[in-house]
């Protein structure tokens, strides 16, 4: 039988004043998808994302997660239906350390957020847990610096991190390397690589290199519309998609 | 009934030229000042200084004190307030209140505690009767004195090359700065008349409003409420909130004493929820 | 994620530090032995001192919405004249007598009244930016000084609430001249809120105050409801200054509308941001500086202590950042990183 | 051993020091403790009765029954709280023999729990609401109440073809007092109050409310503000040309209080007002009195806020003269019941049911005298009582 969709959107709009950022976008995720976004800067790439996990309302159309209607669910309740994202700009807590940022995430997730009486810590559970994850994305050695004054690369993985710690369905990722120097894209690259096979994964990216090793279906945005969607040999091939994004150079598939 | 009307427009006019330099700085580099009413003190007090002590007649005191107040703020911009641009509102809070202990000390030192008062010039006291009403011959002054600042303060910055740079920084500092104006430099000139126009208030309002140290605390009070109903992107919408203000505040206390200052105090928060922009502000795209 | 059977290295290591957020610490253990100690040190004092540990409160209830969750509020001084007010009535129509005048008593009623206003307030400090929240707590507070002054019936008005009448606390302890009960009263009462304080900002419950400080996208990104933890730490705040409150009209039997006016919350204010905001210590030691500052100055030039303390509110704000405890962690971090410690 | 040496550090070193060294010398001095409002919107109030109080000493000799008097002054800010903790560390650091001041009534009233429990008199020199000294047994009031300087204004009103008259009062204890004093009398012999109006306290602006008596068109308005108010209220009425409209201007003495009446300017002559004391009384005693007080004092005129200081001392002085220096408070408050002398305000006693003081009450009318603006007594109503 077909994969169940998780993530599914329905003629989505999104309208600034003027501007049309998403036009009538009709898009599902299966489950286990590894699905790139990708499109010229402007395309409204980050615009879409923000729709799907709710830090923007859609001016008209409907978004489905695992099946419910999640349209005017803010986007905490989004969370916790399964849906977690990166930002393409770093968002986390300057003053917290990366082992707290995960506790936090845990504990909000297992609705111990509001626990006041036990410290934080008391859970050994969820401690072990973080320290798993910091592990995974190779960030032990800085489990307990302050994350304000963390290097940008580690930054990006503790994005990631975040996101994870909240056992997503669907995992949104906004250019998780942008901004990362050369020798460190690697170790992204890998992360992404053994991310569990049963979330789904949308990745929005500019490297075409990364995009090609990761990606099993690929949607093109231009102008806020869906321009074409096939797998990378399709898009790669595709006469349109060369002509409008990928310029004249070679791809190597 | 006309009476009433007529010195509640006349208390709101002076309200809006005490407050109008408070509403541009605060668009503009969203600073807090809660300690602009210490210029309108200082304005205040050297008229009381001038007349009580040097016999200066009084019309010499109004640019007098506009001058003072302007030089003032322009010392305490160049030292003190530059360092705080940057810094959060809380400080800037902070910050301001410290300048307001410190002016009410200093005031209180010089001048003592208690209500100083300024005998005004013969013509311009006694009331005449229109529409059967008796109008105070100040309060008509008042008016006419300011309405005249409103109308030059529009036309200033509608029609002068410094007016429209002004506008366009208040409307988005990063675009300004990036097209060449120089906002900081900007930022001080404004800061200097708003403060002399509260100077000159302060004069002005010698006749009407008694002076005494905590004169800036209680004023901070009228001068934010000025600001969060008219918002702070234009000058239509504070001279129309202080004008509301003015109005409300002298039938308050006239129609329902017990319940007056009550009225005030409820728009301001009722209008800070329900728009946070201001009443009369376009919803602010910043 | 695979069950680890027996935790990792980094993870007992992890456990460690993470417990060691909320032990003990030496320095705070003597900060309290020599709190009680001011029983002995400065036995003529003690009014002095009972002031200090209430206005101690008021900060730390300020730290727990301003330090902890960023929340900036000029109105805090509200809740303390509530409290004040509510107690102080207790105190009078239980006259001294029945159950109602009991202090430990009215310490619930001040705190409830206030915490139940500050619950019904706090709807309005969810959304705006800094700006409209300093104008809509201080909107709050003039309200509410507007209403003790009107009430004259039930608050006596500008004359104060007269026949305040507090019994003995628990029954036992009378209120003595010499302000011994007191100081032990108020300082007992600061030590219990304070722990509780402490646990509440150590536990996972502080640590999403923190982050909603920090950054208000990311709290929502991880599903944190973030109205209700803002609302609930509002209520928190406004109960312990209602307690400040009550503790004050007990302890000076009287209650005025100087316990609602403007320069509570801003010296509230002032003394967290001069201890350091943040540090939960912050207020203790802000209001121990700032209380002893204006006695001494005081007595020195009356009038002008206001000018001493406008100076030292503006050096502050241009030299030091985040207040005498936020210097002490800037020269312990230098230290350790110059020291090449951990 | 061991415990010996624990009792010696802590126990001992503390009680020595609180109550055993300072016993010893009270013998020999005995401490007035002054709480006054030094600085705030009352502070003429509290340099006025200081200058009165050191003008007796300086009068009188330092010295009562062989002891030697020493004056502390306090500043409460006019602020309650402050007021009681001074009270308490004056009682218990300094262990004064007397209290005395308070600038306002909630200053008196929070300072009443206090005197009770330590049994030491306090001496009310300026407070004026009529329910302050019964509600402690060691209050003595040498000031005034409110009650006692209206009656004569609302009797003198209705005699003179005051047929409806507006009150205007500030908004606490002994504004109310007076509203409800003068509305009682005044009523009782005829007169019709139209409306009783009220400013708030703290920050007041009268032009409101001053139109709205305008707009009643009263025969006579009554004003009663707090001593320190009178000038801004007086040119706000001259602003607002009550007078011309044919309203005739009466009040307590508080308006035109000595301490301002200079500086309000011509348009007060022939205001009507009552009060207790006028700085141009003419009385033996008190141009001895003025003349002393203008040259300590660098021409600083003295009120009726001055006598309330001057004669607490006399009080004082003459309750340790008939307890012979005893320093035992009861024994001091029932020397001082049924004391009688001539102040420089006239005659006055100190009511021994109501420890109240009784004392003249003058009508007077604002004459220039000689350059300066004086409230000239022309009719008095003898020995009325403080309150009933």
């Amino acid at each position: 039988m077909s994969p169940r969709i998780l993530l599914e959107s329905r003629d989505l709009v999104k309208r600034f004043g003027g501007i049309t950022a998403t036009d009538h976008v009709t898009f599902s995720l299966p489950e286990g998808a590894r699905h790139a976004l990708i499109g010229p800067n402007g395309a409204g790439k980050t615009t879409f994302i923000n729709l799907l996990s709710g830090v923007l309302t859609p001016t008209s159309g409907e978004i489905f997660l695992d099946g419910a209607n999640v349209t005017h669910w803010s986007a905490r309740k989004r969370a916790h239906a399964g849906l977690a994202r990166t930002f393409q700009i770093n968002q986390l807590f300057a003053d917290l350390t990366p082992i707290e940022t995960l506790m936090l995430t845990i504990a909000e997730r297992e609705g111990e957020g509001s626990s006041w009486w036990r410290p934080v810590g008391a859970r050994t559970d969820f401690v072990d847990e973080a320290v798993a994850l910091l592990a995974q994305l190779g960030i032990s050695d800085i489990a307990h610096a302050r994350v304000g004054q963390l290097a940008y690369g580690k930054q990006r993985l503790l994005e990631i991190a975040v996101a994870l710690a909240q056992k997503p369905k669907v995992l949104l990722l906004d250019e998780p390397a942008a901004g990362v120097p050369e020798h460190e894209r690697e170790q992204i690259l890998d992360v992404v690589a053994a991310l569990p096979k049963d979330v789904a994964l949308i990745l929005i990216e500019h490297d075409m290199h990364l995009v090609f090793r990761f990606a099993k279906s690929i949607s093109v945005l231009v102008n806020g519309g869906l321009f074409v969607e096939g797998t990378p040999d399709e898009i790669a091939n595709d006469p349109r998609v060369r002509q409008v994004y990928l310029g004249e150079e070679e791809v190597h598939v | 009934m006309l009476t009433i009307l007529l010195d509640g427009i006349a208390y709101g006019m002076l309200l809006f030229i005490l407050a109008v330099g408070l509403c541009v700085t605060l668009g503009l580099m969203n600073f807090i000042n809660l300690a602009h009413g210490t210029f309108a003190m200082a304005g205040g007090y050297l008229t009381i200084t001038l007349m009580q002590k040097a016999g200066v007649p009084f019309l010499l005191c109004l640019p007098a004190a506009f001058i003072f107040a302007a030089a003032l703020g322009l010392v305490l911009e160049r030292t003190l307030y530059r360092h705080l641009y940057d810094k959060t509102h809380l400080d800037q809070v902070l910050f301001s209140i410290g300048l307001v202990f410190i002016s009410i000390a200093m005031v209180d030192y010089a001048y003592g505690a208690n209500q100083q008062i300024v005998n005004l010039p013969d013509y311009l006291t006694g009331r005449f009767s229109f529409l059967g009403a008796s109008i105070g011959v100040y309060r008509v002054f008042v008016i006419a004195i300011c309405g005249l600042l409103v109308v030059s303060l529009q036309l200033a910055l509608t029609m002068t090359r410094f007016g429209s740079r002004l506008r366009a920084a208040v409307d988005d500092g990063r675009v300004a700065r990036g097209m060449g104006i120089d906002v900081t430099r900007i930022f001080a000139v404004t800061f200097a008349v708003g403060s002399g126009l509260a100077g000159l208030g302060g004069a002005l309002g010698t006749g009407i409003i008694s002076f005494d140290p905590t004169f800036p605390l209680k004023y901070m009070i009228y001068f934010l409420i000025v600001i969060s109903v008219g918002g702070t992107t234009t000058i239509t919408g504070p001279f129309l909130a202080a004008i509301l203000l003015g109005v409300a505040d002298v039938a308050g206390k006239y129609y329902v004493p017990a319940v007056g200052g009550f009225i005030i105090y409820t728009i301001m928060v009722v209008v800070l929820i329900v728009r946070p922009q201001g009443l009369f502000a376009r919803a602010a795209a910043k | 994620m695979s069950n680890i059977t027996s935790p990792s290295p980094e993870a007992m290591r992890a456990r460690a530090v993470l417990l060691g957020r909320s032990r003990w610490g030496v320095a705070e253990i003597i900060f309290w032995i020599l709190a009680v100690a001011c029983y002995w040190l400065f036995p003529t004092k003690l009014s002095l001192l009972s002031e200090i540990a209430i206005l101690g409160l008021v900060a730390l209830s300020v730290d727990l919405v301003l330090g902890y969750a960023g929340i900036v509020t000029l109105g805090q001084g509200a809740f303390f004249g509530i409290g004040a007010y509510a107690a102080g009535l207790a105190a009078k129509f239980g006259m001294g007598t029945s159950l109602w005048s009991d202090p430990v008593i009215g310490l619930f009623i001040g705190g409830g009244v206030a915490a139940v206003i500050g619950f019904a307030t706090s709807f309005l400090v969810l959304r705006g930016s800094d700006m409209t929240r300093l104008m809509v707590t201080l909107g709050v507070a003039l309200i509410v000084d507007e209403v003790v002054n009107q009430m004259k019936w039930l608050t006596g008005g500008s004359d104060g609430l007269q026949g305040v009448l507090p019994s003995a606390v628990l029954g036992i302890w009378e209120f003595d001249l010499f302000g011994r009960v007191a100081f032990v009263y108020s300082l007992v009462v600061l030590f219990v809120l304070f722990v509780i304080a402490r646990a509440l900002v150590k536990s996972p419950f502080g640590l999403s105050l923190q982050a909603i400080k920090g950054n208000m996208l990311r709290t929502r990104a991880i599903g944190m409801p973030v109205n209700a933890r803002l609302v609930a730490v509002y209520t928190v705040a406004a109960f312990y200054a209602g307690v400040a409150g009550a503790l004050a009209a007990q302890t000076t039997q009287f209650a005025s509308p100087d316990y609602v006016a403007f320069h509570r919350s801003a010296d509230a204010m002032l003394m967290l941001v001069f201890g350091g905001a943040g540090h939960l210590y912050g207020g203790l030691l802000g209001s121990i500086i700032f209380r002893t500052m204006q006695d001494v100055l005081g007595n020195i030039t009356p009038q002008y202590w206001q000018f001493w303390l406008g100076v030292t509110l503006v050096a502050l704000v241009l030299f030091v950042r985040g207040g005498i405890l936020g210097l002490l962690d800037n020269m312990l971090a230098a230290w350790r990183r110059k020291g090449g410690a951990s | 051993m061991f415990r010996r040496q624990i009792l010696k550090s802590i126990g001992v070193a503390g009680l020595a020091l609180a109550t055993g060294v300072s016993a010893a010398c009270a013998q020999e001095v005995v401490k007035v403790g002054l709480i006054l409002p030094m600085t705030g919107p009352s502070a003429s109030t509290g340099r006025q009765i200081e200058a009165g109080a050191r003008l007796w000493m300086a009068q009188n000799g330092s010295t009562v029954a062989g002891k030697k008097i020493e004056l502390i002054i306090k500043d409460d800010t006019g602020a309650a709280d402050q007021s009681k903790r001074l009270a308490t560390e004056l009682v218990v650091n300094d262990k004064v023999a007397f209290l005395g001041g308070f600038g306002l009534t909630p200053l008196a009233l929070s300072v009443g729990p206090v005197a009770t429990q330590a049994k030491v008199p306090a001496v009310i020199m300026a407070a004026g609401t009529s329910t302050i000294v019964a509600s402690s047994p060691y209050f003595v009031r040498t000031s005034f109440t409110l009650p006692q300087n209206t009656a004569p204004m609302a009797q003198w009103s209705a005699a003179n073809g005051i047929k409806t008259v507006v009150t205007l009062v500030s908004d606490y204890g002994p504004g109310l007092d007076s509203e409800k004093a003068f509305k009682a009398e005044f009523e009782a012999k005829g007169g019709k109050v139209l409306e009783s109006l009220r400013a708030p306290l703290m920050n007041p602006e009268f032009a409101a409310f001053l139109q709205k008596a305008k707009d009643l068109k009263p025969d006579a308005l009554f004003l009663f503000v707090p001593s320190g108010q009178g000038a801004s209220l007086m040119k706000q009425v001259g602003e607002r040309e009550l007078a011309k409209s044919g309203i005739k201007i009466i009040g307590t003495g508080d308006v035109t209080d000595d301490d301002q009446l200079n500086g309000m300017g011509d348009a007060l002559i022939g205001m009507i007002t009552s009060h207790n004391y006028s700085a141009a009384h003419d009385s033996p005693e008190n141009k001895a009195y003025v003349a002393a007080f203008l040259k300590a004092n660098n021409n600083m005129r003295p009120n009726f806020m001055s006598v309330g200081g001057f004669d607490g001392m006399a009080a004082i002085y003459k309750a340790l003269e008939k307890t012979k220096g005893d320093t035992d408070g009861t024994k001091l408050v029932e020397a001082m019941k049924g004391l009688a002398w001539v102040s420089p305000r006239g005659p006055m006693s100190i009511d021994p049911a109501t420890r109240d003081v009784t004392q003249n009450v003058y009508v007077r009318e604002v004459k220039k005298v000689d350059g300066q603006l004086y409230n000239v007594e022309f009719a008095t109503i003898a020995n009325v009582k403080g309150s009933n």
